[in-house]
């Protein structure tokens, strides 16, 4: 049986993928997929716990499902489309400017 | 399932409509045939569309915070423990509306420039709906409510980051901005999945309330720290601040400026929000979580103060010193956060709010007036360089005297706002009984005494290459006047805006109550209601 | 009326300063503008004084039970929720160093009537100073002296920074710094003033309990008293609040090892700043410690009274070693301004009535005697334009009046008798003897009390009168560099680089103020008497079994 | 008017002159008129002192001790001040020495008239010896011991003015520096011990006579019931306090071991060396001790008698080798002080006093002489380039060989007739003889040496002394230019010495009853002045000093050795072993150089190290201090801005090296910036976890 566990895990395995990903990719966008990595992980969690922790406590008392986590699991999806888009653009202007989207390159600011 | 709307309380929400019929107005007003020339000719309509929108939003602001017009702040969350629209909250507000438009008075005086003409009201409802996501961090009391508002806050601002699209640096700190934005927020994302885990609600009152009951357990502690992680993006705290010098220096000076006060007001109120409720709910069993989280905010806020001032001694770009001072200033305010559960016997952490509410108004008017008489020179000389101070007293006395006493009040000096805010800090620190943040206070302020000096050194002794007299626009004076009058204002006469924070700076820890929610035609309450202990929480 | 002078004394220096910085006046205008309102500030200082020892009881004006001997009060209320209030008033205290004050700032504006660069801003600089200055002689609010103590610093740091010697910024920012740490440890007591006082204080005093910094009514307040001694632990808050305050007075005085800002602050500054500085802002904390520290914490003053009597010694000896090695003349008088010092924490220390008197009265004396001798070093440095004493050679020849004046104005600061550098000495010398019979009598937790009270004391004394020696040896040296010799060609002054009548007005009015006060030694002390008497109340009772 | 009033004035009068004469300087008349009215001031001041004389001779000789107000040192429960006071006291002691101070330096002011003709600073010099008179005046009015430290001071600055007159010349420069430096010395003990009677005697330093029951002395024998004599162990302050005390006196009298300044200070102009080097200052010390006479035990006893034999003996031999004239009166000088030092050691408070009046006006005589003959040798002072002035010099060299005599002790043999030093001098041995005796009656037979000492150097003085005489005057002259070109002074200058002279004739004789007078003011447990009661001591003496006769042997033996010039002695010298005695006390016992090392070059030394030392280590534990803060922040931060201090500039690129990690944080890379945020993340939440579970905890209760 599947359980709550299972999906800890993964979700615990996409948040590393997430993490090393981010660490690792030099490609903005390489970068950006590691976020989402970690947004979904979260996810998972999200989608997890009130499948497996919440709805049925609500159902016990006679009350509908609870939604909560699904309801946070469909903000994050939405939001991060909206920030990939507005990502996705400022990369479009970064590379307009370096010709690369390498962030190594994304120097000039220090000190 | 419906979820009832209730309309009374959407009209709490009165400052942030009009903010959004701002925005709207912006996006579509200038495609409109018959207006479309209008908006072509020049900014001046939608920067006072804007200014119309802000005052409109400020004046509702103070007309609920002072019970004007039949408007009042309400005594309980509103949309189902969604928002708190209570006195803090609004002051908060009215901090963050009131230096908005200031900022966009100084953006149209000095920079508007590098924004196109054909952008402005692309430009207008980013900074518009930034206030928006900042005021509702200021609100929020439900985590999906924080995500958007720190979203919400954050979206426009990568935006306006990397809004001058001619520059290099502008775009790199936008992408510096974003990708870290992104990472924490994901990685905060991730906290606030655990905390939902554990309690099945993504109320704060609830969560609160349970945490008081329960404990704290090494895997909760993750999403406490998740949290604590998206407002510290947005607070720039150490070691979450890169972006914030990289950012600041890259971005227009007029989003810098905005960025520095505004976005931070509302994180900050965020945090203080999440730790008074923590510690309203605080129960004997459990104090020690508390005060472990609570001296741990503290001890971020000690590294972030101390990061901030000394990181800020070598700085030679006036955009970058003044990010590192509020990186500092985010470290002070940081302390007094993690005050309010720090404390053994807190019995009214609400004592202690209006102490960051003094200090946000300090710090909005001494930042503000930095900014402009920074915006002022960077227009005259063409450069951010610190060099171009040189001989600032010759060129134009008001300026340089002006910014000496942002920088005094910046510092701390006696018979500016900036001594009086954190001498209000310093006394709850004491009274508290943590030393150790009185101490780090201390030894911060005298740290960051030789960044501050350095411009008023270089203004004062060092040969200007010309020694031609700066012009400034009757704006730019009115602008820089007000944050003047009000350093001074707080400085020589504090007790009115004390009282002012003392009286606003309530904040409300029920939720709606059944029967609201019934009238509302709503089959069940919202699913945070339901948590044990509601009705007798606030004590 | 008086209640207004007061007032005026404060902000007048302020309407003088905006009156300089005017668009219309130009720099002439600007150094008339700044000697009217000196004179004038002179003049209502006169009046006050007149009044108020003219009053009723006059010079010999005692309190009665629980009455101060502040009057001219004014008392507003400031900062409410804090109980700050803009209290001012003049006592026995605060009216000699007042006087000192005024008459240096009309010498000091004459002082400094050539001075070329940005000649407006100087004097609005100088009458801010003036304005802080004044401030703090004459608040009675521990915070409001805060602020004045601040306000004062500000614009010394400009003064020194912008019309200063080749290091002047680092002169300027080094005094900057180290007043500052100085205003820090005073913020933290004001801190504790805070939390502290309203905890137990009961009655009138504290203001109906709520915290209070009137510095009379803390010192009075028996509850304020037994908050500051509390718990019975060894280290009480009155222990703490005493050595953060006496840091940061030590600062201002400045006592070793606090004193380095001294040198350089002085070697850059411009002669009329260098005048200031060792005249008056010395003063402002050896005035601090005697307004707030002694009677505030009469407990831990005893508790400390060998420490600081160590700091003063020190101050003493050492800074007259340091002086002897300098070969800048403008060093040199900074260090003997060090050494100097070093009397008036030594006769502070003692808390015995003679060393207080010659404490105060030595504050006086090298108010005069120190601007005096940095006036006379920048009337040669201004024609010479070099201050290296071996390079100096026969000015007694070459500047036969100007070397008279300055032989009463070096000797003034050798300690001679009949000038005003004397009567301190002596007075605080004898006090520190006169320690030997409280101390020996009292309990066991004060330091070197019993029977070996006496070696101690005589051991310290001996160390503070070989004082004498050291600073006749670097002043007479110093005298014997300059001034004696062949004449020198290089030395030799004609027309208009002679020494000119403004130069002769100022130096001659210090040399008379430091004979009268050399003579008339009772002219200072008189007025401080009774004043002392009341406030060091706390003491009395100590002092009352020593006969003295 | 009485004759306290009188004093006053008189003391004020060369006070005023002072004034004037310094402040309208040569502006409003020229040297010769300032000069005589310096005279006339100080002519005045001695008329009022001659009818205080006379005024106060005439009453009943009780002491007038008058105390005014002068340094608060604080407040009685009734709101009355308590003052340290000064004022006049008079007792026949302060009239009698008001008289001597006031002719000699009458006659000096005349005798300067002379010799500083054509000086262009001459009108200073006048000036000067006003305040010097003034405040030597000063002195012997005092009425209590902040008010002798007062004119001390003073008279200690005006004999800085004076000796270093000519300050152009590096020798005067050093010499008067160092006058009073040395004397700052003893100043320090002075302060020192008067700090000490001023807290054991409630504030209150006024002489008073002990009946009275107030002031010092009624303070600690009344009061305090300690009697000075008889003071026990726990009454070791008091003789501490009067060791202070008379460490002033050294200090001023030159005494053994702050002498060296004293014959330095001969580089001042002669009539300076005349009043205030040999006849009144220096003899100041002596007064301040007869003073306080009453306080000291007979530790502090002891240790001025030791002082003063040390002294006396030691400066004798030195003026024997001398060549310098001037030199060797200065010797001869700290030799006669110590003379008067031994006495009170010895007891002998009234010859003491005797003897400072007597050799007030004998050496004050012989150093004008001596200006005299090196006025007229166009500033040569060097006895090797005099001999034979007799003939060019006559009243000079009558005045010299009479004060020699005085000085030698010389008496008619087998009568009492004699000039001064005879009655003074002998008096002082006759009580040395008591002391030493009483000392070896004690068990302490070393005491003997009190009274051998100064027997032995009676004959040491009259022997040096002819030796000047003979030098100077007698045989042929050893520098025939300087002996063409010699001439008589004229009478500002002769005038003078001859007035003097014959003071040293007549003034111990004891129809004018000097020594009586004084013995009236004398303290009970002084020793007596009556020969009769001092006949044991008188035995000793006439048989010591052969019936009278002792001076004429020494002044016989410098006669035959000294008539030919340096012819004998300078054969003698070259002897080996002698030579080396000859060059060591000829080079002043070699105190200079070892003064020079111990104090100067210490002092310097100390004073160039902790100069240097606050320079580098206290400033630098600042500069340090706001290093590290820099430095701190560079690790921090980036770029080094360099501000405060170039001394940074160095060091930073070091600490670029080890702060290269931190350094590079904000080193604008995105990937450092999210790994650093991720390390943080779980760092922090590592860190966070013992807080959170409530392990850990910073805060303190508040109270």
């Amino acid at each position: 049986m599947i359980g709550l566990s299972h999906f800890l895990t993964l979700s615990a395995i996409l948040f590393g993928c997430g993490v090393a990903t981010i660490l690792t990719k030099r490609n903005a966008i390489g970068i950006l997929m590691g976020v989402e990595l970690v947004l979904n992980a979260a996810n998972v969690n999200l989608v997890a716990f009130n499948r497996f922790s919440w709805a049925g406590a609500s159902v016990a008392e006679g009350a509908a499902p609870a939604v909560d986590g699904l309801m946070f699991a469909m903000f994050i999806i939405v939001l991060a489309a909206a920030e990939a888009a507005i990502a996705l653009a400022i990369f479009l202007n970064f590379y307009n400017h370096f010709t690369t989207i390498d962030i190594e390159r994304a120097r000039m600011l220090r000190g | 399932m419906t979820i009832g709307l209730p309309w009374s309380e959407v009209l709490t929400l009165l400052p942030e409509l009009c903010l959004l019929a701002a925005v709207c107005v912006a996006l579509i007003a200038p495609v409109l045939p018959p207006l479309r020339a209008m908006f072509r000719a020049s900014h001046g309509p939608m920067t006072a569309l804007a200014v119309v929108a802000l005052a409109a939003a400020l004046l509702s602001s103070i007309a609920m915070l002072g019970g004007w017009g039949g408007l009042s702040a309400p005594a309980d969350t509103v949309l189902h423990g969604m928002l708190a629209v209570d006195p803090f909250a609004l002051s908060v507000k009215v901090i963050i509306y009131a230096f908005t438009l200031l900022v966009v008075v100084l953006w149209m005086s000095t920079t508007r420039g590098s924004v196109r003409i054909a952008d402005g009201p692309d430009y207008i409802s980013l900074v518009l709906s930034g206030a928006l996501g900042m005021s509702l961090m200021a609100s929020a009391t439900n985590l999906l409510m924080v995500f958007l508002a720190i979203e919400a806050a954050s979206f426009p601002s990568y935006a306006l980051a990397g809004f001058n699209k001619q520059t290099r640096r502008s775009s790199e700190a936008s992408l510096k901005y974003v990708l870290i934005g992104a990472a924490s927020s994901a990685l905060m994302l991730y906290g606030l999945s655990m905390l939902y885990g554990y309690y099945g609600t993504l109320d704060l009152i609830p969560i609160a309330q349970r945490l008081a009951a329960e404990g704290m357990s090494a895997g909760l502690l993750m999403g406490v720290f998740g949290l604590l992680i998206g407002i510290g993006f947005k607070l720039s705290a150490v070691p979450i601040h890169f972006w914030c010098p990289d950012v600041f220096e890259g971005a227009s000076i007029e989003i810098t400026t905005f960025l520095s006060v505004a976005s931070k007001a509302g994180a900050i109120a965020l945090l203080v929000r999440v730790m008074m409720t923590l510690g309203h709910f605080s129960g004997e069993e459990t104090r020690g979580a508390l005060v472990g989280i609570g001296s741990f905010v503290g001890l971020v806020g000690v590294v972030t103060a101390t990061w901030g001032n000394l990181a800020a001694y070598f700085q030679t770009n006036v955009k970058r010193l003044l990010a590192y001072s509020s990186i500092a200033h985010a470290g002070y305010m940081i302390m007094l956060a993690g005050l309010l559960t720090a404390s053994m016997d807190n019995a009214q952490p609400a004592d202690l709010a209006y102490a960051l509410l003094f200090y946000l108004i300090v710090y909005a008017c001494m930042n503000l007036g930095a900014f402009a008489v920074a915006a002022v020179v960077a227009k005259e000389t063409g450069s951010e360089s610190l060099d171009e101070y040189a001989g600032l007293g010759q060129r134009n006395a008001f300026l340089a005297v002006a910014m000496g006493c942002f920088l005094l009040s910046l510092f701390g000096m006696p018979l500016t706002g900036g001594f009086w805010g954190k001498v209000r800090f310093g006394f709850e620190m004491w009274g508290e009984g943590m030393w150790w943040l009185v101490a780090a206070l201390v030894v911060n302020t005298v740290f960051s005494l030789y960044f501050y000096l350095k411009p008023i050194i270089i203004m004062v002794w060092k040969q200007p290459a010309s020694v031609r007299v700066m012009s400034v626009s009757p704006a730019m004076y009115g602008v820089v006047g007000v944050s003047l009058l009000g350093v001074f204002a707080t400085g020589l006469l504090p007790d009115r805006t004390t009282a002012w924070a003392q009286r606003h700076s309530a904040m409300v820890f029920t939720m709606p109550s059944q029967s609201d929610a019934t009238t509302q035609a709503v089959a069940e309450g919202p699913v945070s209601s339901r948590a044990p202990g509601v009705a007798e929480v606030d004590r | 009326m008086n209640e207004l002078f007061v007032n005026l004394m404060i902000f007048v220096p302020l309407i003088g300063a905006a009156g300089c910085l005017l668009p219309g006046s130009n720099p002439s205008l600007s150094k008339m503008i700044a000697m009217i309102t000196a004179v004038v500030v002179l003049l209502i200082n006169i009046a006050l004084a007149m009044a108020f020892y003219g009053e009723a009881g006059g010079n010999s004006y005692l309190p009665a039970g629980g009455e101060t001997v502040v009057r001219y009060i004014t008392d507003l209320v400031w900062i409410e929720s804090v109980n700050i209030h803009y209290l001012v008033g003049v006592d026995g205290l605060s009216m000699p160093l007042l006087l000192l004050t005024s008459i240096l700032n009309v010498l000091i504006i004459a002082a400094g009537w050539n001075v070329e660069k940005q000649t407006k801003a100087f004097m609005a600089l100088y009458l801010v100073l003036m304005f802080g200055m004044n401030g703090v002689f004459l608040s009675l609010d521990f915070f409001l002296f805060y602020v004045f103590f601040e306000v004062s610093l500000l614009p010394m740091y400009f003064l020194i920074g912008i019309w200063g010697g080749p290091r002047k910024e680092y002169a300027a920012i080094k005094f900057f710094i180290y007043t500052l740490v100085g205003s820090i440890c005073l913020l933290m007591v004001m801190l504790g003033f805070y939390f502290l006082v309203p905890d137990v204080a009961t009655g009138a005093a504290a203001a109906g309990g709520k915290p209070s910094f009137n510095m009379i009514a803390l010192a009075a307040d028996e509850g304020v008293q037994q908050a500051f001694n509390h718990g019975g632990q060894f280290w009480t808050y009155a222990k703490w609040f005493f050595i953060l305050l006496f840091i940061s007075f030590a600062i201002k005085v400045p006592a070793v090892p606090f004193h380095t800002w001294l040198p350089d602050a002085h070697v850059e500054a411009p002669t009329p700043i260098s005048m200031i500085l060792a005249g008056v802002l010395l003063k402002m904390g050896g005035y601090a410690l005697m307004r707030i520290s002694y009677p505030i914490f009469p407990d831990a003053a005893k508790w400390a009274w060998f420490a600081v009597a160590i700091v003063g010694v020190v101050s003493i000896v050492y800074g007259a070693f340091c002086a002897m090695a300098q070969t800048d003349w403008k060093k040199l008088v900074a260090y003997s301004s060090v050494s100097h010092m070093g009397y008036v924490i030594l006769g502070l220390a003692v808390l015995t009535e003679a060393g207080r008197n010659g404490a105060y009265f030595q504050m006086i004396g090298h108010g005069i005697s120190s601007a005096m001798m940095f006036f006379l070093v920048g009337v040669v440095y201004e024609r010479a334009h070099h201050r290296d004493l071996n390079r100096f050679g026969g000015l007694w020849n070459t500047m036969p009046a100007y070397t008279g004046l300055a032989a009463v104005g070096f000797f003034a600061g050798l300690g001679l008798p009949l000038l005003c550098g004397f009567p301190g000495e002596v007075l605080s010398l004898m006090g520190t003897f006169g320690a030997i019979s409280w101390i020996e009598a009292a309990p066991s937790w004060v330091p070197m009390s019993g029977p070996g009270a006496g070696t101690t004391i005589i051991t310290l004394g001996v160390l503070a009168a070989s004082g004498v020696i050291l600073t006749a040896g670097y002043i007479l040296w110093m005298f014997q560099r300059v001034y004696m010799g062949p004449a020198r060609p290089e030395y030799t002054y004609s027309g208009r680089d002679m020494v000119n009548s403004r130069e002769y007005f100022v130096m001659a009015v210090l040399a008379l103020f430091a004979i009268i006060l050399g003579v008339w030694p009772a002219s200072v002390l008189g007025m401080i008497s009774n004043t002392f008497n009341a406030i060091y109340a706390p003491f009395s009772s100590l002092m009352s079994t020593a006969g003295f | 008017m009485t004759s306290e009033n009188l004093l006053v004035l008189a003391t004020a009068l060369p006070a005023i002159g002072f004034a004037i004469v310094i402040l309208l300087g040569a502006r409003i008349a020229n040297e010769k008129v300032w000069s005589w009215f310096t005279v006339g001031m100080v002519g005045a001041s001695l008329v009022l002192s001659v009818i205080a004389y006379v005024t106060f001779m005439a009453g009943d000789g009780t002491p007038i001790s008058i105390a005014w107000n002068w340094l608060q040192i604080g407040v009685n429960a009734d709101g009355s001040g308590r003052y340290l006071q000064i004022g006049p006291y008079v007792d026949k002691m302060t009239v009698l020495l008001f008289g001597m101070v006031t002719i000699i330096s009458t006659l000096v002011h005349i005798y300067s008239i002379g010799y500083m003709e054509g000086d262009p600073r001459k009108t200073r010099f006048m000036a000067y010896m006003q305040l010097f008179t003034f405040s030597m005046l000063g002195i012997v009015l005092g009425n209590s011991l902040l008010q002798l430290y007062i004119f001390w001071e003073l008279v200690g600055i005006s004999s800085y003015l004076l000796i270093g007159f000519w300050y152009e010349k590096r020798g005067p420069q050093l010499a008067c520096k160092k006058a009073f430096v040395m004397n700052r010395i003893g100043d320090m003990g002075f302060a020192v011990g008067m700090g000490i009677l001023f807290f054991k005697c409630g504030g209150d330093l006024v002489l008073r006579s002990a009946d009275s029951g107030h002031g010092i002395f009624g303070t600690i024998i009344d009061r305090l019931g300690i009697d000075p004599l008889n003071a026990g162990a726990n009454d070791w302050w008091l003789t501490l306090a009067g060791i202070g005390l008379f460490m002033g006196a050294m200090g001023k009298s030159a005494q053994f071991p702050l002498q060296t300044w004293l014959p330095d200070a001969m580089e001042g102009p002669t009539p300076v060396s005349s009043i205030v080097h040999s006849a009144t200052m220096v003899a100041a010390g002596v007064y301040l001790t007869a003073r306080i006479f009453p306080l000291l035990t007979p530790a502090a006893h002891l240790f001025v008698a030791t002082i003063g034999l040390i002294t006396l003996v030691m400066a004798a031999l030195i003026a024997c080798v001398q060549t310098d004239i001037k030199k060797v009166l200065a010797y001869s000088t700290l030799s006669q002080l110590g003379y008067m030092v031994l006495a009170l050691g010895a007891g002998s408070y009234t010859f003491a006093i005797f003897h400072l009046v007597t050799h007030a006006f004998f050496k004050c005589c012989l150093f004008q002489c001596a200006g005299s003959v090196i006025h007229a040798a166009h500033h040569e002072q060097e006895m090797t380039k005099y001999g034979g002035l007799l003939r060019k010099m006559p009243i000079t060299a009558a005045c010299f060989a009479i004060c020699t005599l005085a000085i030698a002790g010389a008496s008619i043999p087998f009568t009492d007739l004699a000039l001064s030093g005879y009655y003074s001098k002998d008096g002082i041995i006759a009580a040395t003889v008591n002391y030493g005796d009483a000392l070896a009656s004690h068990g302490m037979n070393w005491g003997k040496v009190f009274y051998w000492g100064p027997t032995i150097i009676a004959y040491v003085t009259a022997f040096y002394m002819t030796r000047a005489f003979v030098l100077t005057f007698l045989g042929k002259p050893r520098d025939q230019h300087l002996y063409d070109h010699a001439h008589e002074v004229n009478w500002t200058m002769w005038f003078p010495q001859v007035v003097l002279a014959s003071f040293a004739v007549f003034i111990g004789w004891s129809v004018f009853s000097v020594g009586a007078n004084l013995h009236d003011t004398a303290p009970a447990t002084a020793q007596p002045f009556d020969h009769h009661d001092l006949e044991h001591g008188y035995h000793f003496v006439h048989a010591s000093l052969l019936q009278g006769f002792g001076w004429i042997i020494s002044i016989a033996l410098g006669f035959f050795i000294y008539i030919n010039g340096f012819a004998i002695t300078s054969k003698v010298a070259a002897i080996p072993g002698i030579a080396q005695i000859h060059w060591w006390l000829y080079n002043k016992m070699g105190f200079d150089g070892l003064y020079d090392i111990i104090a100067v070059n210490i002092g310097k030394a100390v004073s160039s190290i902790l100069g240097a030392f606050d320079r580098y280590v206290v400033d630098g534990a600042v500069n340090g201090a706001a290093w590290v803060g820099r430095e701190l922040g560079f690790l921090v931060g980036g770029f080094d801005y360099d501000y405060v201090d170039g001394t940074v500039r160095g060091s930073g690129r070091a600490a670029l090296r080890l702060g290269s990690i931190l350094h590079r944080t904000q080193a604008g890379n995105i990937r450092m910036y999210v790994l650093i945020l991720i390390v943080a993340v779980f760092g922090g939440l590592a860190i966070a976890t013992p807080f959170a579970l409530g392990w850990v905890w910073f805060g303190l209760p508040s109270h």
